[in-house]
This record gives structure tokens, sequence and C-alpha cells, in this order.
């Protein structure tokens, strides 16, 4: 397996990895600040990718119809979270897990309903050529696609330590009674929350939508990824996000040639979960975070 | 000796009632077919329920396997009968493959809380998935197995599946009771509420918690076993379909999470509503399916008898 | 006599921060020493690493003579090393009797259920609550959940028993009824280490004192030698606290 | 006279009942001490007090306004700051971040919040130096320290600080004791809950013992000391 090829792969994981990283970072948000693990989570970033495809077909740029598309999916979260996710906020893990799970079913059913179960492919966004060093491509609209997830990713984690709201969602997160005390609304920061995650599972749609085939069928993998990243990178931690992101896109594209990629999945199941009996609190985590 | 005795009396009495619908259900049901399904699907149901309570309700780990056992017992007995073994045989190699895979599974995953368990015991599911559909030259495959025996006459099929999966679902509530007035059940109800002080109690949890996850799996394998002869044809997508890890949850819920009883009350009015639910909203059913869910969880999150056990074990 | 408890450079660290920090002691039967140290001085992480909850980063844990480091709580607890917790742990939905029946079935060797219950019973009468038998946590007072904490203990059969701050909240005859408590333990030649910041508690119980600073050893000596090392003043205990320690135990 | 006025307060969790018919008044400014076995009802008075807890009966009452319908994000509106029991500042967040997240409440120029910062920091020069470090990661007392600057923060008219010195060593008690003694001298009002009854009448100007959810007594400290009852239940120590 010589050089060029191993750079090529890594390059390819490090792609898939930005990408990862939007889809990781909202859920693991969610989970951290609502101890939510929100399963309808696959199935709003494919609602984003949708949304993005038939922009698209109107001549809408996908990369800049996330700016809509985001915050409309956004606002979807919000609405959840307030009237139906917030009446069990403080049931044990088993009722949140398996309520979330029934809304997927829902918005999973009502896409394939409406938009049939086979693939669509947006063509070429950007039109622009590979980009290339050395031996290595590396295809313009997949370079776009990745560092957008990225830079969207940090600017939610420029909100939480910057901003007066953002603030206040870390405080929830850590402890909410205090925040109470503080004069926070934790109703509110949690809606808030809610709809931020969804927001970004909107944008990271949007992106993989430019360069990837979509099918409400794709949901689950994308939770999948999002329960993967988000563990690696430790829990509740935006940034975290990004470094899981890129570690999972590299130990599955190393995977799938070394393995095969029919067994992506596999490769990624067992790697979360050496990641949760070594070190739960992830890469960047410190002990005792979440 | 009183109470050792009396201990004995009523898990005794649900195996023999057990025994008895097991023989007279068929009988009475003999051609209807319909209703043969349901009560089939109801027994299957129970089994599941309870054998998922052992370790979501009694020792409140919220485990999402239960999909993955009951594909692996299928595929174990299948593969089984596929190579010329009996159905018999097969059911015990499903027991036994669920127990040797979830004893170390169990043992490593356990150590993890909450929403860490739950994705983790979630994630074998998709792992057994993907190794099954992967290992095709055994199992055939994305394509399935077709089990030597459903060639036989469907009625005769649906008449034994019954009589195999009530008498699997009275073991499975029995073998519950028992557990729950043992020193085990005394052990898990300690872990439940607080883990820290059971370990201070000089309580091994590790070790008891593998124990109800193994029991719980191997329970699991075996339906599985009993649902591939009731079926007659198995692929990955069906028998390792995560519902198979819901239904049972939310019958536990609904009957009350963490009782003997629950699960065998649960199971029957979600039936009901699954199959109200079914009946008239083909179309859209599973999308129908996750609203039905949902309403049952805002609504009934404690469950119908009292969901934790209230005061000391009897 | 070898040592019922000793600990040789016992370290732990989470992260950067080191917690407990090359701490060594040891403990002979029917001591009753005070641990004491300002709150984050690793008292209780000292308490977690010996009684298993904790495993240590480095040093060696050695009870009755073996080698212990590195066993879990249950494993410690069959064999009398006990502890209680700072903040009350029972078992909210089993009866006062039944929280102290499980520490008899698992860990004191009980053969079954009704003899786990029988010597719970008298546990609990040994504290003053048999009363209480069947009550909900929930439902008695916090005083009497300590004593319920005390009785847990005792059901082990402990030779050694932690006490973390088993005073924190209670008022001055409450006190004074657990201390009485504590001394008819130590009595039945049951080794005691006292986790403690109430001096009164400290001057009335332990003759000798191990002091904790910021995860280190500061002193362990006898109470009259240690209210007046100038370090554990100035670092601990401040003129009130030395104050309060200068009477000698009676 | 400015005080916070308290009249006929009963409040417990679900049916079990924990305060009865409690009335006593706040001068503000002032120190009150509110001392009495736990389990007495010290730190569920102080959650209503906040906010956290509704009374089933009685009155809440500061400069005419009447508080005890309203949640805690209303009582911080009125003024009432609250330095909980065991400190709980907010992990994963810097001393500043801390302190900032004091006055989230109120919505005032960067400008006026910067300003308030140093007028903390000058109070605590400690916190000052490790305004960028991780708040959990400092010691007991330093952390108190921070936990009360987060207070001032609010700009509250009364501050409630529950268990002062709980877990502290008695050399850094003396310190904050002098730091609340400042603040009383600049106009707040503070009611404290300290278990250590001789921290409490060194600090306090008026004293309130709570025994079993009731107000046994209250007084100026002089007074209470002096009453030989009080003395042996509660002042054995001294």
């Amino acid at each position: 397996m010589n050089s060029a090829i191993l750079a090529q792969v890594l390059v390819n994981g490090l792609l898939l990895g930005g990408l990862y990283a939007a889809i990781a970072a909202g859920f693991s948000l969610v989970w951290g600040v609502l101890n939510v693990v929100n399963m309808l989570h696959g199935s709003a970033v494919v609602l984003g990718a949708y949304a993005a495809f038939f922009g698209w077909q109107l001549g809408i740029n996908p990369f800049l119809a996330a700016l809509a598309i985001g915050p409309a999916i956004g606002l979807l979260g919000w609405v959840v979270q307030r009237f139906i996710v917030q009446r069990v906020i403080a049931a044990p893990v088993l009722i949140t897990l398996v309520l979330t799970f029934a809304l997927d079913l829902v918005l999973n059913n009502a896409m394939l309903a409406a938009f049939t179960a086979d693939y669509r492919k947006m063509g070429s966004v950007t039109g622009l050529p590979p980009l290339m060093i050395g031996t290595v491509s590396i295809p313009a609209d997949r370079l776009i696609a990745a560092v957008l997830g990225i830079v969207a990713t940090f600017l939610v984690h420029l909100y939480l330590t910057r901003s007066r709201l953002g603030r206040a969602i870390v405080a929830v997160r850590m402890d909410q009674e205090t925040a109470r005390l503080m004069g926070v609304k934790v109703e509110h920061i949690y809606a808030l929350t809610f709809g931020i995650g969804l927001a970004l599972a909107g944008v990271a749609g949007c992106l993989i939508g430019a360069v990837f085939p979509i099918s409400p069928l794709n949901s689950g993998g994308y939770l999948g990824v999002a329960f993967v990243a988000c563990v690696l990178g430790g829990l509740g931690s935006v940034v975290g996000a990004i470094v899981g992101g890129l570690v999972l896109g590299v130990v599955e594209s190393l995977g799938s040639m070394l393995i095969g990629a029919e067994y992506g999945v596999t490769v990624a199941a067992v790697l979360l979960i050496l990641m949760l009996l070594w070190r739960p609190q992830g890469l960047l985590g410190r002990a005792g975070y979440d | 000796m009183h109470a050792r005795l009396q201990g004995w009396v009523l898990p005794v009495a649900i195996l023999v009632i057990g025994a008895i619908v097991a023989y007279g259900l068929p009988i009475a049901l003999s051609n209807q077919t319909y209703l043969l399904r349901l009560a089939t699907s109801l027994a299957l149901l129970v089994t599941l329920a309870s054998a998922w309570n052992l370790v979501g309700g009694f020792t409140g780990y919220p485990s999402f396997a239960t999909a993955a056992f009951f594909g692996l017992g299928a595929y174990a007995s299948a593969v089984m009968q596929q190579f010329g073994w009996s159905a018999l045989t097969g059911y015990a190699t499903a027991a036994i493959c669920a127990a040797l895979l979830s004893a170390p599974f169990g043992f490593a995953i356990l150590r993890l809380k909450g929403h860490y368990f739950a994705i983790a015991s979630l994630m074998l599911v998709s792992i057994l998935k993907e190794v099954t559909t992967g290992w095709s030259n055994v199992t055939g495959g994305g394509m399935g197995i077709n089990l030597p025996g459903a060639g036989g006459d469907p009625l005769a099929i649906a008449r034994i599946s019954l009589e195999i999966l009530v008498m699997l679902a009275a073991f499975s509530v029995a073998l519950s009771l028992v557990i729950s007035r043992g020193w085990l059940g005394f052990g898990l109800s300690c872990i439940r509420m607080n883990e820290t002080a059971a370990l201070s109690a000089g309580i091994d949890a590790p070790r008891l918690k593998t124990i109800a996850f193994t029991i719980s799996s191997a329970i699991c394998g075996v339906a599985g076993a009993a649902y591939a002869g009731w079926i007659g044809y198995i692929d990955p997508s069906d028998v390792y379909d995560v519902m198979w890890s819901v239904r049972p949850i939310i019958a536990a819920l609904i009957g009350g999470v963490g009782t003997v009883f629950g699960p065998v009350v649960g199971s029957l009015i979600y039936l009901v509503f699954e199959e109200l639910m079914w009946r008239n909203l083909l179309t859209f059913g599973t999308g129908a399916l996750g609203v039905l869910i949902a309403i049952l969880v805002l609504v009934m999150p404690g469950g119908v008898l009292p969901s934790l056990r209230k005061g000391k074990v009897s | 006599m070898t040592a019922l408890l000793e600990l040789q450079g016992l370290t732990r660290r989470f992260g950067g921060l080191t917690a407990v920090n090359n701490v060594s002691f040891s403990l002979d039967q029917g001591e009753i020493v005070g641990l004491i140290g300002s709150n984050g001085a690793g008292k209780t992480t000292l308490v977690n690493l010996a009684t298993g909850h904790l495993q240590p980063t480095a040093g060696r844990i050695a009870f009755a003579g073996y080698d212990v480091t590195g066993k879990t709580p249950y494993q410690l607890a069959r064999l009398g090393l006990v502890r209680t917790f700072q903040v009350v742990q029972p078992f909210m939905q089993l009866t006062a009797l039944d929280n102290v029946a499980a520490v008899a079935l698992f860990a004191g060797g009980a053969a079954d259920m009704p003899a786990a219950r029988h010597d719970a019973q008298a546990c609990l009468e040994r504290l003053g609550i048999g009363e209480l038998a069947n009550r909900l946590p929930p439902h008695i007072t916090l005083a009497q959940r300590k004593r319920l904490e005390l009785a847990k203990a005792l059901a082990a059969r402990p030779k050694l028993l932690f006490l973390d701050e088993v005073n924190a909240g209670l008022n001055s005859a409450e006190i004074d009824g657990v201390l009485t408590m504590i001394r008819s333990i130590a009595a039945e030649g049951v080794t005691i280490v006292v986790i403690e910041h109430l001096m009164k508690v400290v001057r009335g119980l332990c003759r000798r004192l191990v002091v904790l600073h910021q995860g280190a050893l500061l002193a362990d000596g006898q109470t009259e030698d240690v209210a007046r090392d100038p370090a554990v003043i100035e670092a601990y205990l401040g003129t009130r606290g030395a104050a309060m320690l200068e009477v000698s135990p009676p | 006279m400015k005080q916070l006025s308290i009249q006929n307060l009963s409040a417990g969790y679900g049916d079990v009942n924990v305060l009865y018919d409690v009335s006593f008044n706040v001068p503000v400014p002032g120190i009150t001490a509110i001392i009495g076995s736990n389990g007495a009802g010290k730190t569920t008075l102080l959650r209503v007090l906040s906010g956290l807890i509704r009374p089933s009966k009685g009155s809440i009452q500061l400069d005419g306004a009447t508080l005890e319908s309203l949640e805690p994000d209303g009582f911080v509106a009125a003024g009432i700051a609250h330095v909980p029991e065991g400190r709980r500042l907010f992990a994963g967040m810097t001393v500043e971040d801390n302190l900032l997240m004091g006055a989230f409440s109120r919505k005032v120029a960067k400008a006026e919040i910067s300003r308030d910062l140093d007028e903390v920091y000058s109070h605590f020069p400690k916190l000052g130096e490790r305004r960028y470090q991780d708040a959990i990661s400092m010691s007991g007392g330093e952390q108190q320290m921070c936990a009360i600057g987060r207070g001032m923060m609010a700009k509250p008219r009364i501050m409630l600080v529950d268990e002062l010195s709980l877990g502290l060593a008695p050399v850094m008690v003396d310190v904050l004791v002098a730091a609340l003694k400042q603040l009383a001298a600049n106009g707040l009002g503070l009611l404290v809950v300290e278990q250590d009854v001789a921290v409490a009448f060194d600090l306090a100007d008026q004293v309130v013992i709570v025994d079993r959810g009731r107000v046994t007594k209250t007084g100026s400290s002089a007074d209470v000391a002096a009453d030989p009852a009080i003395r042996d239940a509660y002042l054995g120590e001294i």
C-alpha cells in the first residue's frame, strides 16, 4: 500500500470528517445540555439535504441555501422541543430515547412517503476542477463542504463562549438549578439549544447533499456518525465534535479500504464501544466533564 | 421452611398455567389464522418484554440490545437447521450463541451508565446485522434463509409455534418472578437504586449485572429461534430490526417497568393499539406507529402497575 | 504486630490535578484516628482509594497483612474494610431494615435473606433506631439516616471503619449521641478513621491526627502535638481551630 | 427602614412539610444569620427566598413588591441574589465567565458590567489573579469568594449565603467573614445560613434560630447569645 494511495485515503477521510463534524456538533450539544439523545437528528440531516436538493433544482447554490435551511430546521427543532420533548425532559434515559425514536419514525416515514426511497444526486455545484496536490486530488465541492462544516461548528463554539445566551447554555449544561438562580429561564435555553442542534443538522444536510447522493434511508447512518463522532470528541463539546468527526472520517475511509466498505458501520461501532470503555469523556473531554 | 415453600408455589403455578394454555389454545383457535397470529405475537412480546425487564427494569440499565440477540438466535437456529440439525438443536444453539456473546459483551458495556450503555447496546444490533449480511456463504447474506420446515402445513406450523412461544413466555415470567424474590433480584434492585452504595454493601455488581444480561439475552435468542420457525423465512433487515428492541420496552413501560407482571399487561395493551393502528393506516404504517409510541410515552411514563418496586422485596 | 492498614506512597491524579500525593501512614488495631484537612485537601479521595472506589495512580495498600491494592469495594467490604459516605446514600425504596439486611447478606456473610434480616434488626437496635425498621429513608430525619449508615457499616462486621463526616449537619445534642455510638463500636476492637471538620468531634474522639493539605501528608501525630504544629495552624486550623483542640481528649 | 419582610411562611417537598409559619425581617443594610441543625429547614428557607421552591402559605416582600409567586428570575430581578450551598460554580467555565453569569439578568451596557467586575476583583484580589482559570480548579475558600463575587455581580439589595463556612479551613472562614462585613458596610443586606454557631455570632448583628421548621428565637446577636437556654443547646462549643 504505497504512500500515494495512503495520502489520498487520508485526505478523503479528512474531507468526510469535516461533514461528520457538522453532523455530530448539534447532536453533542443537545445531548450535553438537555441530556437528551436526539434520535431525530439523522432525519433532520436528511431533511436539510432534500431542502438543498430542491433549492438546487431551482438554481440555488446549496452552500448559500444552508443559510436559510439551517435556521428553518432550527425553528422546527425549537417547536419540537418546546411542545413535545420538554414534557419528558426530566424523565429517565429510557423515556427520552424512545420518544425521540418515535419522532424519527414519524419524520422519516413522512419523507419516505413524500420523496420515495430512491437516491437523488445534485450535479457539480461549483463546477470548479479538483485541486491537485502532488498525486492527491481534492474535488472542489467536497473541500468547500468540509471547510464549511468545520466553520459552521466553530461559529457555534464562539457563540457558546462569547455571547450572553451562549454562556447561559453552558451554565445550564453544568448546573441547571444554579443557572436558574442566576435568572436564566431554563426552558427557553432548552428550546434554543435544541433549535441550534437541529439547525446544525440542517446545515450538515445541505453540505452532504452537495456532495453525496441522498435518500431518507441514510438517516440511520447519519445518526450512527453523530453517536460515534460525539463520543470520540467528548460529550457536549462542540469543538470536540470537530476532532471526533475528523478522526471518524479518517478511520472509516482507512477501514473501508482495508476491510471493505460493507463493514463500515461495524468499524465505527467497534471504535465507539472501545472509546466508551476507555475514555467516555472523549479525546478532548476532561474526566467528569459531562 | 414455610417461606421457602411458599416462594416456589407461584412460579410453578405460572408454568402449569402456561402449559395448559400452550396445549389448549392452539386447539381452541385451530384454524383461525388471524387469532393464532395475534396470540403468538402476544406470547412473543411477553417473552421479550419480560426478558428485557430483568436488565431494564430490575437493574435499571436501559438496554436496546434485544433485537441483536433476537436476530442472533433466529440465525443460529436457521443455520443449524439448514445443515440438517433438528429444530430442538436449533433452539439450543440459539440460546448458547446468545449467552456466549452476551456474557463477555455484557460484562464490558455494563460498566457504562445511562445513555452511554443504551447507545453501546444499540450499536450491537447494527454490528450483528452487518456481520450477518456480510457472512453470506453461511447466512445467505441479504437474501436471507428459508427454514427447512417451512414447507409443511401452515396451520400446523402456526399451532406448534404458538405452543412453543406460550411455554417460553410462561418460563420467562416465572423465571423473572423467582429472580425478583431471590438474592439476585435483591442485589439487582440495590444496584438500580444506588450502585455505589451497592458496591460498598459487598454486592458484586459487575457479576450480578452480567448474569441478568446473559439470562435475558439467552431467552431473547430462543425467542428469535421460535420466530424463525414460525415465519419460515428470515433476513437481516427483519430479525435485526430495531423495533424488536423498542416494542418490548414500550410494553414494559405501559405495564410498569421493574414489576414482574407489568410486561405481561403492557404487552397486551400495546398489541391492541398496534393492531388497531395497523388495521386502517396501512400506507403510513410505520409513521403511524411512531405517533402511537410517542403518545404512549408522553401519556404514561409511569406505567399501569406501580412502575418502580415499592417497599421491600417480599 | 503487623499494622491493620498500611498505605505506602499512595498517589492519585485526575488529568493534571494530583488529588492525593504520595501519602504513607499505617493504622494499628483499635486506634481511633482523625483525618482532617480543608475542603479539596484530598480526604474523601484518600478514603475512596483505601476502600477501592478509586484505583491509585501509584502506591500500595495493605490490609491485615495482605496487599489489597486494586481490589474492588465489594471485595474489601467482605474483608471488613468498610466506609460510610459523606453524603448519606441509603437505598431509597428499601426499608431501613432491608438497607441493613443488604449489607448483612452480601458483606456480613449472612446465610440467606431471613438470617440477614435478623442480623439487621440487631444492628438497628444497637444504634437505637430499632423502631424505624419498616420506615423508608425519605421519611426519617437526617440524624436517624446517619445512624442507619452506621448500622449498615456494622452489618458488614467491620475490622476497619472510615466515617466520612458522619456528623456534618447535626446539632450539638445529635453529635453527642453519635460520639457515644462511635466509642461503643471502637470498644469492640473496630479501628476507626474519622474524617471530620468539627474540632469538637475530633477532640472528643481522636488521640491521633493525620492532616492532609493539597493532597499531601502535612502532619501525623498525637492530637495535642498536631494542634501546636505551626504548619497545621497556618494551613488549616487558624487561631480558633487550634484553641478548640488545645483541651486534650478525656 | 428598607428590609426583606417574611410573613407566616410555610413550605415543603410534596406532602412533607418542612417550614411552619416562619416570620422575620432582614434589615438592609445589615447581616442576619440563621442557625439550627440541618433538617431544621435552613436550606429550604433559602430555596423559598430565591424562588426555587414555592411556599404553600405566607408572603415575601421587598420594598412593597410581593415575590412569593415569582420564578427565580423574578427574585433576581427584584434584587435577591443566592449563593448556594456547596458554592456550585459552573464547571468548564473560567472565574470571569462565572462572575459574568451572575450579571445574566441585568440588561445593562458592557462598560458597566466590566466596572462591576473590577469592583469584585478589588474586593477579592485573588479572583483577579485567577480570572481566566477554571473556576472549579480553585480551593474551597477561593471558590466561595468567587460564588460571593458572582452574587455581587447581580447588584442585589439582599444576598442569601447558604452554609458560608462548611468544609472550609477556619483560617479561610476568617477572611470570608471580614469580606461579608465589608459588603454590609457598603449597604448590602445579608441573610447567611451558618452551621458553625461561633462564626454566626461573630458575623451577624441579628440572629434567627430555626428548629424543626419553626423560628424559635429572633434578636440581636448579643441578646440571643446571653439567653441561657440557647447557650447550652447551641453554644456548647464556645
